[in-house]
């Protein structure tokens, strides 16, 4: 049996190249989602440090072009599974922000009913399959979605999002193949964002290009810029075209950075500022921001009121939290069962 | 009334509840082309085709997890594992995602599947073959632990936990998938969380499952030679235990043993032990008794690991000792 | 006497044992270059070198399986988890392997790894990130099941816990790892299998390890008040359990509580309740009562989280349900 | 960071080729020790036939090759580890027929005192760590072994055998990838029989070519002809002294077949007749008599000679076993913990 070798790196041709295949609306909101998940993030930070949010807490800042340069080409009827790092992508499938920030403060309004917390966001409206906190448990439910979508025929292709620490886990392995074997629709994109935890990638992967592992289950596997959002919208609308077309799995390596500490609590030893400093400089909201203005299809006193509208939004979404009540008494053993057995 | 074997029970309960909804499906290792390594699977993907009836590779961790997806996304697995010993590379899938999905989304997602297979010792597999898991997963909210001894229970229970919203624990047996008895002609069910007198006595009530069931049967012909009439209950449902049938079963007999084909620290005669005595401290006329494997893996050697597992003389010693004829 | 955390208890065991044995190595993640997630390793790799203390990928069965190999061959692996949550996805190596291991080649290789990490709800970590493990693992034959409470035991027993040649489950609880108080100065070892009455009393004994001696310690100041003398006891390894200690203890008492952190269903106080009313039933005057976990996975909200978890009031309640004073 | 590309398989190039890079009685030893596999394992079917061995049975007949060729370079200070298919390897590393009969037999005698039967031979004294009933299970331990040497520095190369329907299981890849990140020393050994019970290969790896997993992993894959000894022994002999001398693990894919079904029960509907005879006709321990005969190291008559002897330890081994006595009672408990706690 033969194997497709992996294709070389996409890195960023520069926005100018080819970003016109984006209509300029688009790329507006597409701003506008990361800007967004960039703030809403920013405020989990906070409530966090006011000790309003508890347990842990992992930020997707500096990923931001990663999940919104992938979902953009989600359809309704396909899914999106990732790790406890998941309010990002659960802003950019739609989730509100109220639901999010109410879930992070422990409220029954929360998208989880105050059950799930940071690491467990839901949404069964948006088919967002959570928030999972066992680094690698998610794979599984990943392909079981796609696996569903076959049963059912129903054209839906499973996003499943990673991290670079994942791919040592066996699970990631197991179910590629498998998605393989069954040709089931999903794309496995791993958010290499350099490290896990503490654990720089080479220190943790004998070979640090996952888009290589792919030949092992004779999938296509990629390499992408993800600080890059013209390159990750780019290059992912062609490979979600080509699994929903095909009913064949792909794996997708994106190359991104976080910004944070891994969560709230690191204290960041393992890295430079230098470095974290080289990485920001690629920033995809600044990049893109910049990229407006000077195609002129938005001022750079637009932009700043986008922001401010998106800031006032997710201040709302901090005040529906704080003002939302709590789960009453009789949740606590509630949502066990589905069922209620006779007695 | 047929008289069929256990295999074949199950095999009509997947059956009907396959026929019944088009989302029920089954997936496993070798259950396909193979017809299951035990036979309980025969005749499905030749009758209902590849769509409903899946050969996994081994990755019970990720065909455990793929089936937690399928479920969220309103299909209804059947998991097969080839033993329940191999379920414990799937644990965290079954622990941290199945038994927590409904919870933890706040009920926005259930998982409609039934985990099935044969479950404790089979005849000299040794150590890593042999474990008994009911303990393992009833000690975790969100799933029900199901276990019978007869072909009637496994059928009706099998349907009634196919058609469960929640998670189900099926345990098997792998000696008693030739044991032949009635089973009821057409559909019927069991309720998950019943259990049920096999045989009424008023000296001694005998709790046992599966396997043991059928030594405690043995065991309580041998004491009614005596004249020692044991009530034998058979809870069927692990979790959520039928308490209120073990309450009036012991408000009669004053005096109760348990017994189990598993290990004894934290084992499940430890649980209904202790329900018993909490609940029942002062219709009590003796403490709850034990009878469970001894303190050890399970041995290759014949004898050896007959001395390991629980047997009818280990059950007589008990319900004897229990009624202070013996110590 | 110094006064130390937790932490720095098991950190001050962990270096005294790999400067007295050259084969002790710890391996896990992040327990090098960055000091532990919760810091019990600090310093190890700076003072012992990269050949003695080991940063993994995230691959729980892989360095699991890993230890238990080099146990075969003579070294004495330190496992750490940086949370006993993550066990799970190494359950299969831990049970059919490492605790397998003596028995099933007859004697012939033995594994003395110490699997240690912390256990239990930390604060608001939700459902995949709050189990107690102590059940678990003490349910199957071929390991040691330690859960200290206070730093000297934690140092006394993670010692012992290195030098055993058999596995030892040891279980640290996040909530402790900064608790302060005395340990000896200069070596010393606290042996497997032996409890401590942490505070004496004659009215009701309370069983609690780990998190929840601190509770019932609390609840026992409280119960002080109304002239309600609690015995606490500490069993401080569940598995083997201190039946010796425990019988003195409720032959003063007649009365006993068992709080333990984790779910409730075959939990570890099920063990300890059955010991209880099997060897001491004519010593009791009331049932064994257990407090444990309410029976739905751990939520996030702080509200609820605290419900679902045994408090203070709770021990307090069931200890006086026990002497009949509420009801 | 690059990776190596797997070679081609290495077919069986004829035994005249090169054979005569191995001296004629060493071909002569190999021939016994296949042999020696070849009847105790027949010799088991009939005992379990006879009820005298109970559990589960799985043979290494027709796979001898393997087992030999590979553990023929094996040192004292190396290790062997493999599945619950392990009399093949335990003989082929020198363990007595009589401990391996008397184990099976379920007597005090055996190489486990009776506590492990059929799937799990050990024997310390000569590093065979079992045995492993669970698919996947040995390769931890396996790693294990080469961490040990390493950590110890013996020298030792640890030899993980392993069958094709394991590497669909997370543990492989999960130990692959440590293997090769920390550099151990261990040799990574598919007995691709083309089956997992009844499942074929193909059935169940989206990518049948193993030795391209290696990839994955930075480290190199052979793909190697397990019917022909000369090949396997001869390619072996470079690989083990490669990890020898490099510290780097290896993978290894072995062509092979097992005559037999997958244990006694097996009915064996998943495959024909046809099949079976067909790599039955390149049964090694066929070829190997043939080429000794033809090169003049053996005759004919020698060589029946060298069976007959054979045949009799074996029916020596299994009077042995039938003669041992069940382990005792005090044996019960015993071997569960190796320390007695005091009390
Ligand atoms: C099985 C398991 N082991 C360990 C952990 C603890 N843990 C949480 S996140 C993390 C690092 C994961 O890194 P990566 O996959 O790269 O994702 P990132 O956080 O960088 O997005 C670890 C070790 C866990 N949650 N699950
Ligand atoms: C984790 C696990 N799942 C399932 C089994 C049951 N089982 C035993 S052998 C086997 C097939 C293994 O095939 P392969 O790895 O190719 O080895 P072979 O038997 O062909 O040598 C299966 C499924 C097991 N022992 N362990
Ligand atoms: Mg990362
Ligand atoms: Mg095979």
């Amino acid at each position: 049996m033969g194997s497709q070798s992996s294709e070389k790196i996409k890195k960023g041709k520069g926005l100018d190249s080819k970003s016109d295949d984006i209509a300029p609306e688009k790329w507006v909101e597409m701003l506008e989602r990361m800007l967004l998940i960039r703030r809403f993030e920013e405020a989990t930070v906070k409530g966090y440090q006011q000790k309003k949010i508890g347990g842990f807490l992992h930020t997707y800042i500096g990923m931001e072009a990663v999940g919104v340069g992938s979902i953009a080409h989600k359809r309704p009827e396909d899914s999106v599974i990732t790790t406890y790092r998941c309010h990002g992508l659960a802003l950019a499938v739609g989730l509100s922000p109220d639901a999010g920030m109410a879930e992070l403060y422990g409220k029954i309004t929360g998208c989880a009913r105050g059950k799930g917390g940071s690491m467990h966001f839901f949404s069964k409206e948006l088919n967002f399959l959570g928030g999972h906190g066992i680094v690698g448990g998610q794979f599984g439910p990943g392909i079981g979605a796609a696996f569903a979508f076959k049963y059912k025929n129903t054209g839906g292709v499973s996003f499943i999002h990673f991290g670079d620490g994942a791919t040592p886990q066996g699970s990631f392995h197991e179910c590629l193949n498998l998605a393989s074997l069954w040709s089931l629709p999903a794309i496995f994109i791993c958010e290499d964002n350099q490290y896990g935890m503490g654990t720089a990638n080479h220190r943790a992967l004998a070979n640090t290009d996952m888009s290589q592992m792919a030949i092992s289950y004779n999938v296509k596997g990629y390499r992408i810029d993800g600080m890059d959002l013209f390159t990750v919208h780019h290059e992912m609308a062609k490979v979600v075209e080509e699994v929903r077309s095909t009913q064949r799995p792909a794996l997708v390596h994106m190359v991104t950075y976080r910004y944070k500490g891994h969560s709230v609590s690191d204290k960041e030893a393992y890295r430079t500022k230098d470095e974290v400093q080289r990485w920001m400089a690629k920033d995809p909201i600044q990049t893109v921001s910049a990229y407006l203005i000077e195609k002129g299809i938005r001022s750079e006193a637009e932009i700043k009121e986008i922001d401010k509208q998106i800031r006032t939004r997710i201040q709302a979404s901090v005040e529906f939290a704080e003002n939302s009540p709590l789960p009453p008494e009789e949740e606590l053993t509630m949502h066990t069962f589905h069922d209620t057995l006779e007695a | 009334m047929a008289v069929m074997e256990v295999r074949t029970a199950l095999n009509e309960a997947l059956r009907e509840e396959m026929q019944r909804d088009p989302n029920v499906f089954v997936i496993g290792e070798e259950v396909a082309e193979y017809d299951g390594a035990y036979k309980v699977t025969k005749g499905l993907l030749a009758d209902f085709g590849p769509q409903r009836v899946y050969d996994t590779p081994i990755s019970e961790s990720g065909f455990t997890g793929l089936s937690v997806g399928a479920a969220m996304l309103g299909l209804r697995p059947v998991v097969e594992y080839m033993s329940f010993n191999f379920s414990m590379v799937a644990f965290d899938q079954i622990i941290s995602n199945a038994l927590k999905m409904s919870y933890m989304t706040g009920g926005m997602f259930n998982i409609p599947i039934v985990f099935r297979g044969p479950n404790g010792a089979a005849a000299q597999v040794s150590s890593q073959h042999s474990h008994c898991m009911e303990s393992i997963f009833a000690h975790f909210p969100g799933c029900h632990v199901i276990a019978p001894s007869m072909p009637k229970d496994y059928k009706g229970l099998l349907k009634s936990a196919i058609r469960s919203n929640d998670p189900v624990i099926f345990l098997e047996n792998e000696m008693l998938y030739g044991f032949k008895d009635e089973v009821p002609e057409g559909e019927f069910l069991i309720p998950i969380g019943k259990g049920e007198i096999k045989r009424a006595g008023e000296h001694v009530t005998i709790i046992a499952h599966a396997r043991m069931l059928h030594y405690a049967l043995a065991a309580a012909s041998e004491l009614a030679k005596e004249g020692i009439e044991a009530e034998v209950l058979d809870p069927r449902t692990i979790k959520p235990l039928d308490m209120p049938l073990i309450a009036e079963s012991i408000k009669k007999t004053n005096r109760a043993i348990v017994v189990e084909e598993g290990h004894y620290f934290c084992g499940v005669g430890a649980q209904m032990a202790y329900e018993i005595q909490s609940q029942l401290f002062d219709w009590l006329d003796a403490p709850v008794l034990r009878v469970a494997q001894s303190e050890n893996p399970m041995p290759y050697a014949k004898n050896l690991e007959a001395d390991t597992l629980p047997s009818i003389e280990k059950i007589i010693r008990a319900a004897k000792e229990v009624l202070y004829l013996e110590r």
